[in-house]
């Protein structure tokens, strides 16, 4: 019974993760909705890359911008292997292909560890573009390995699992990333608390400092580096079981820079903030942009009003409330919360009205396509839609800025509170 | 008879053409407290580096506890039970006061770079970190980060971080430097029991912590030894009056 | 705040993608097209989808097929083959009978893959692969499946082409191909057609480049001149294309071009004036055929969409896939993917500018006429208002296209 | 030989162009330390109003009406964004200008269209300035050699013989002192930034129609400056140009040497054949991989001397 107390967190989110697909089962044809399962499994297998990455980010201060090497080089160790398997050379159950996809991603972590952890900062980052570059260039010219362009391809099908389960069809690959992403993210907590990986933490706060207390930096980068690896490399396998195809992309820059978005705008902070992270950035990019060919602008003007305004990311910006939930007044904050609402939605609506009118006229319209909201097509051309939007945008922003006034208030009363309470320092 | 804790022959250091240390021969012997006092930019803190490794010498030869530390990484000299404070606070400063100290011991107590225990379980190891916090007086600070603590609190927990690995030689860095009075008094005492039973080798400008704690001074001026003796011996010496105390005495 | 307007916002966002859209009746018959629509490469997909909406539109006011019109679902895949997945999973979640592809063999061999392990796991809900651009060879030899279709010549077809349109004047010539999977084979094809087709012809120089990473191809210029040759031939495409040709412009090389892709979007612009007469494209279509072999219907066809949308046709040629796709439907009789597939292999038709095509049964590869054109001035139609257009210097017809294929080919039991 | 003379003034030419880029990357990230991922686009950025504008009025305006644009955006975005997220330290300000560099693509998209634009040389220097070898060298090129080199010229007496020139140099080596200096930091600041983004943006127009002017052009070239600038190492304006003219060379010249690893170890007598390991690494030739030659040198110099070619401080 204290198990299901100390870890409640954990079996929640499972449940609710299980559950949620089936918001979009298709009754009638008594089907999963392969999308959403497509994209939860990708939440899944990014999220654990977001957290390896955090691993380097958060962890040991390590900013890498070529992450995704690492990502796909374990991505292709598990598709030969599931090859192999295929074809009878070796045996290996379906369930632990991410466990080969792991163990490749640790060998390619600790060799390409030894050469890029010699450094530290800008240096590290460096290197890692450099890299980054460098292997994704060779994913497309040597054919051996990487197969070229297109990539190598596998059945998942493979009639070897523990237990019985074919993996035909996405609900099952989706059950198999869960557990994985589970048992990843635990050990990866897990490994926050193991001597390794707090002077990771002090390496990353005071290198010099931790040479002192008798650690190499080095050798600890180097370690954190492929540990990183093996659990985006775990993250590589799921990948391929998936999408049955691994491509060149799967190592290339624009991965890599996911990793480092999701971690960001989570926040590196908090244990969770990467997941927290992870949903938004592929919601974005797989979910938005199927709306909109301006998603690319969206994700940029998200960053910025992140960085601006929530440097903590998203686990930053919940965490500020645990003082107020301490001292048991979070109800206090619902009202504020509630008459900012408004005026936010209308700033945001105003936003994206106008920039999809801005897109269609430029861009949507000599594609032949309609502005339609909820099957009402907007005519871009005439004054109202623009009128609307600006008004939306400016009366917004004029209202927010008075309501942050009086939230502003009743936000520092309430942290005072907190402090007079000794919740906070 | 061992050899001698800290021992260094004929070393030189410079930085480009300015010569910082200039021939410094010094042998520590085990057990003793030993204060290097000097001027400013006489070429203290160059020698603390140059010992504890974090700069390699020019020229000449370190030992500790008879080995040469030549060509050894800060962290291997570290190994060799030689620990070392910084003048300049050098905590982690975004860990609790409880994870810098635990940080401090980890090595010492064999954990090297493990990932297979979990710090939470291991029992001696925390009671350890929690005694020494006691000793700090930092015990009610054990969950705060440690960028949150005072001046004071902070050169404790410097200390603390230092002798956590049970070091056989501490090396402190001007340990009260900023302190106000009564801090340095409870300074002063942290070190003389800390230090029971160690090698201690410390800078520090304030004489009466110097004079109180030391069993012998070494004097550096222009990285250049002019005087090393027992305390009444230093205090009676005309070169070092003339140098360096003279100017305090009038 | 924002952050709860924001997850809010994507849930109903996510709610309105995945649970929304299959509650609307299949009044249309969908074609799922992804391409990349946005980042580096988004002219490419902008431009196709462009061109298929006014096609459809063409198509829909014929009647579309059993009654029902065609609707074109655009999906962006960023260049990614996972996105392009996520994009079929969408498709089929929807129950859409087409997905449509034309950039990038390795988002194709990832569709490949992905429509035959869908329709193998998932008998009652098929899709079809239209294939119209990506051109690896592989896709209809080696990869070859039964529900893919591919519209467009595959790279060695299109090095035959290039070959047999080479002036017998032209003796010496230099390969400059892009260092990846589509780039390696247009340089053993190129090479393989020289031996067979032009043994007169001597490869002065052979190169690969690095994909998308020259910033100046000067120094390619030089050495080609130095080699001597007439003839530079290329199946470089985007940038690597259009900065080789500039270089080469710039530095008045005296050469010609002989490249595949000079007369997508873009290509006219970065060549300019000086590429006068020089440069050659391999194409399936070009808008001067018309005009030049006097087909006033095919010509009206192409002048609607200039005076709609003031941007050339280059892809008129996809009218012929929806042409197919009507009369496979038709034939079928219902809309399911398995009988429009039976339906549509082996199908001929005549194309709307009157040429001849298969859609061949053994590899389910279109054999149609090809054109090569040339970048000239006082054409009907010229290129991106740069005043210089495509003529037609060859026409090679489906006849003479016939390569044979090493498909094996396992069709479905119905 | 004639592939030699020629290869390198085309080595040259690029080279000077990765400098004028590189430049302005050089002060801003060895003063602020931002590693500014926007710096591509204020190329482009360059690029497309030199475009506009020298549809109105002509190039010769646009060459010096269009840097000074960016040179504004620049001084916007320091003032109103980058100064605020300073606080939040290095990672956020990469990210602030990473969103920047999408928010910037995507408005170049939809104001001038996701085709390329037809920037071109202008007529007065659009023919050929001499023959050699009968290669013509453009006088555009040569145009770009002379702007390339006045701007060398005018931010060397900039930075040595004006009182911000020196403030700024004492900042490149030692950023934590700058305000030691007594100067208005923030100011010096919003300048370097803004000059460097008025470079990048001269770059860009002499630069856009030298090559193509499209919305994919930040993306293509933003790798290569970041290369160019950390080579040269932090610090030192002169080691970063000489990292561009070396890296124009290398380019230029690795195109002209069809050799590969088989080769050279052919000559110590071992035979590289289809079945020897790694073969497909060994025969791969020079010029495959001479494009990438820049990242495995930033690489390598990074991991062995982690301060650059001529940098005054670690990287």
């Amino acid at each position: 019974m204290s198990l299901v107390r100390r870890h409640w967190v954990w079996l929640l989110a499972l449940v609710v993760l299980l559950a949620f697909p089936f918001l979009f089962f298709d009754w009638s044809k008594g089907r999963h909705s392969g999308f959403v399962l497509t994209l939860m499994s990708e939440i899944g297998v990014m999220a654990i890359f977001a957290l390896s990455y955090n691993m380097l980010m958060g962890q040991a201060g390590l900013l890498s911008f070529g992450h995704a090497v690492l990502l796909g080089l374990g991505a292709y160790c598990a598709a030969h292997v599931v090859n192999l398997v295929k074809a009878g050379t070796i045996w290996l159950p379906t369930e632990l292909v991410p466990l080969a996809g792991g163990l490749g991603g640790m060998f390619f972590g600790f060799v390409l560890g030894w050469l890029v952890t010699r450094q530290r900062a800008t240096a590290f980052a460096m290197i890692t573009m450099g890299l980054g570059e460098l292997v994704s260039a060779a994913a497309l010219m040597f054919m051996g390995f990487f197969g070229g362009e297109g990539g190598i391809s596998i059945d998942r099908v493979m009639d070897t699992s523990l237990f019985g389960v074919a993996y035909t069809s996405p609900w099952q690959v989706y059950c198999l990333v869960l557990a994985w992403a589970f048992i990843a993210a635990m050990l990866m907590r897990l490994q926050t608390q193991t001597p390794l990986g707090r002077i990771a933490n002090a390496t990353r706060d005071n290198f010099e400092r931790a040479q002192f207390v008798g650690y190499d930096p080095r050798i600890v980068r180097l370690l954190q580096f492929t540990l990183s690896g093996f659990f985006a490399g775990i993250a590589g396998g799921l990948y391929v079981l998936i999408y049955e195809i691994v491509t060149f992309d799967t190592v290339s820059a624009a991965k890599s820079a996911n990793a480092l978005l999701a971690v960001y705008i989570g926040g590196a902070g908090g244990f969770f903030g990467p997941i927290l992270g992870t949903i938004v950035v592929v919601l974005l990019q797989s979910g938005v942009s199927l709306l909109s060919n301006a998603w690319l602008l969206y994700v940029g003007v998200l960053f910025i009003v992140m960085v601006m305004y929530a440097p903590g990311g998203l686990i930053g910006l919940i965490f500020m409330h645990v003082p107020i939930w301490r001292i048991g007044r979070l109800r206090e904050l619902l009202l504020p919360y509630a008459r900012a609402f408004p005026p936010a939605l209308m700033v945001m609506l105003g936003f994206v009205l106008l920039v999809e009118l801005l897109s269609f006229t430029t861009i949507g319209a000599a594609q032949g396509k309609k502005f339609a909201i909820g099957g009402n097509v907007i005519d871009t051309t005439a004054p109202l839609p623009w009128l609307i939007a600006l008004a939306a945008l400016v009366l917004g922003a004029l209202w927010i800025r008075r309501e942050a006034r009086g939230f502003r208030e009743r936000w520092d009363a309430l942290i005072e509170d907190a402090k007079r309470q000794g919740v906070v320092s | 008879m061992s050899a001698p804790a800290v021992e260094l022959k004929a070393v030189t250091k410079s930085f480009g053409r300015t010569e910082i240390i200039r021939g410094v021969d010094l042998s520590i012997p085990r057990g003793e407290r030993h204060a290097i006092i000097g001027p400013n930019g006489a070429g203290k803190t160059t020698l603390f580096n140059l010992i504890s490794g974090r700069f390699p010498v020019s020229s000449g030869t370190i030992a500790v506890n008879g080995r040469s530390t030549a060509g050894l990484a800060p962290q291997e000299i570290n190994r060799l039970g030689l620990s070392r404070s910084f003048q300049i606070t050098s905590i982690f400063p975004r860990m609790t006061v409880f994870e810098n100290i635990r940080c401090g011991l980890l090595w010492s107590q064999g954990y090297r770079y493990s990932f297979w225990h979990l710090l939470g379980g291991q029992k001696k190891l925390n009671d350890a970190a929690d005694a020494l916090l006691e000793r700090l007086k930092l015990g009610d600070r054990r969950n705060l980060p440690a960028g949150l603590l005072s001046y004071a609190e902070q050169r404790a927990l410097e200390i603390g971080i230092t002798i956590a690995g049970g070091a056989e030689i501490i090396l402190l860095d001007e340990p009260t430097a900023g302190m106000s009075n009564s801090e340095t008094d409870a300074a002063v005492e942290l070190i003389r029991s800390v230090s029971e039973g160690k090698t201690l080798l410390m800078v520090e400008h304030d004489m009466s912590v110097v004079f109180g704690l030391a069993d012998r001074i070494t004097v550096l001026v222009y990285g250049e030894v002019i005087a090393s003796d027992v305390p009444a011996a230093i205090r009676g010496n005309a070169a070092v009056q003339e140098a360096y105390l003279g100017t305090v005495a009038a | 705040m924002r952050i709860r307007i924001w997850i809010s916002m994507l849930l109903g966002l996510l709610l309105a993608v995945g649970g929304g859209a299959p509650g609307w009746a299949q009044q249309t018959i969908k074609v799922a097209y992804t391409d990349p629509l946005s980042g580096p490469f988004a002219q490419v997909g902008d431009a196709n989808l462009k061109q298929m909406q006014y096609i459809i539109d063409f198509i829909n006011s014929k009647g579309g097929a059993l009654g029902k019109k065609f609707e074109l679902v655009p999906f962006d895949n960023k260049s990614q083959p996972s996105d392009a997945l996520i994009a079929l999973k969408s498709a089929t979640d929807q129950n859409m009978p087409f997905i449509m592809q034309c950039s990038g063999s390795n988002i194709a061999a990832a569709l490949i893959e992905g429509v035959n392990k869908h329709n193998d796991r998932n008998p009652d809900n098929r899709i079809i692969y239209l294939n119209c651009g990506a051109v690896a060879p592989e896709l209809t030899n080696e990869q070859c499946s039964f529900w893919h279709f591919r519209f467009d010549l595959h790279a060695a077809m299109k090095a035959e082409v290039m070959v047999r349109a080479l002036p017998k004047t032209t003796t010496k010539v230099y390969l400059i191909n892009q260092d990846y999977l589509f780039g390696q084979s247009v340089q053993r094809e190129v090479r393989n057609f020289l031996g067979k087709v032009r043994p007169d012809v001597q490869i002065v120089g052979d190169e690969l480049i690095p994909l998308g990473k020259i910033k100046d191809f000067s120094p390619y210029i030089t050495k080609i001149k130095a080699s001597g040759a007439q003839a530079l031939m290329t199946g470089n495409w985007g940038p690597d294309m259009n900065l080789l040709i500039k270089a080469g412009v710039d530095a008045g090389a005296d050469l010609s071009y002989y490249t595949f892709y000079a007369h997508l979007a873009g290509g006219p612009t970065a060549i300019g004036a000086g590429g006068e007469n020089r440069v050659f494209s391999v194409m399936p279509f070009s808008e001067n055929v018309a005009p030049e072999i006097g087909n006033a219907e095919a010509d009206a066809f192409i002048k609607g969409f200039r005076d709609k949308h003031k941007f050339e046709f280059t892809s008129a040629g996809f009218r012929t896939i929806f042409e197919y796709l009507q009369a496979a439907v038709n034939k079928a009789g219902a809309v399911d993917a398995t009988k429009i597939a039976f339906a549509m292999e082996g199908m001929s038709r005549k194309d709307f500018l009157g040429f001849d095509t298969t859609m061949r049964k053994d590899d389910h590869q279109l054999i149609g006429e090809y054109f090569v054109g040339a970048f000239k001035k006082g054409v009907k139609y010229d290129a991106e208002n740069t005043g210089l257009g495509w003529a037609t210097a060859a026409t090679i017809l489906a006849k003479d296209i016939d390569q044979p294929n090493s498909c094996k080919m396992k069709r479905p039991k119905i | 030989m004639e592939v030699f003379v020629v290869s390198l003034l085309n080595g040259l030419v690029y080279g000077m162009l990765l400098f004028m880029l590189a430049s302005g990357l050089t002060l801003i990230l060895s003063m602020m330390g931002v590693l500014n991922f926007a710096h591509a686009s204020a190329y482009m950025l360059g690029a497309y109003f030199a475009y506009t504008i020298s549809q109105y009025i002509g190039f010769w305006p646009a060459l010096v009406i269009a840097p000074l644009l960016c040179g504004l955006v620049g001084a916007a975005i320091e003032m109103w964004g980058l100064r605020r997220v300073h606080r939040n330290g290095h990672i956020a300000e990469l990210l602030f200008t990473f969103g920047l560099a999408l928010i910037i693509e995507k408005a170049v998209q939809m104001t001038w269209g996701l085709l390329p634009v037809p920037y071109r040389v202008p007529a007065l220097l659009d023919f050929p300035l001499f023959s050699i070898y009968g290669t013509h060298f453009p006088a555009y090129r040569a145009f770009m050699l002379l702007i390339s080199a006045l701007m060398f010229g005018a931010i060397w007496l900039g930075l040595t013989r004006t009182r911000i020139g020196l403030v700024i140099q004492a900042a490149l080596t030692h950023p934590d002192m700058a305000s030691a200096l007594g100067h208005n930091v923030p100011r010096v600041f919003t300048l370097v930034f803004a000059a460097g983004t008025a470079l990048a943006g001269l770059a860009g127009v002499i630069g856009g129609n030298y090559q193509v002017t499209e919305p994919a052009m930040a993306f293509t070239m933003g790798p290569i400056v970041f290369v160019v600038v950390v080579f040269g190492g932090l610090g030192s304006l002169l080691g970063c140009f000489i990292a561009s003219i070396l890296m124009g060379l290398i380019q230029t010249f690795a195109v002209v040497f069809d050799v590969s690893l088989a080769d050279l170890l052919a000559r110590f007598g071992f035979i590289v054949t289809k079945d020897t390991p790694f073969a497909e690494v060994l025969t791969v030739t020079l010029p495959r991989v001479g494009a990438l030659l820049p990242f495995l040198m930033m690489v390598l110099i990074l991991v062995f001397r982690p301060r650059g070619l001529m940098g005054t401080r670690d990287t």
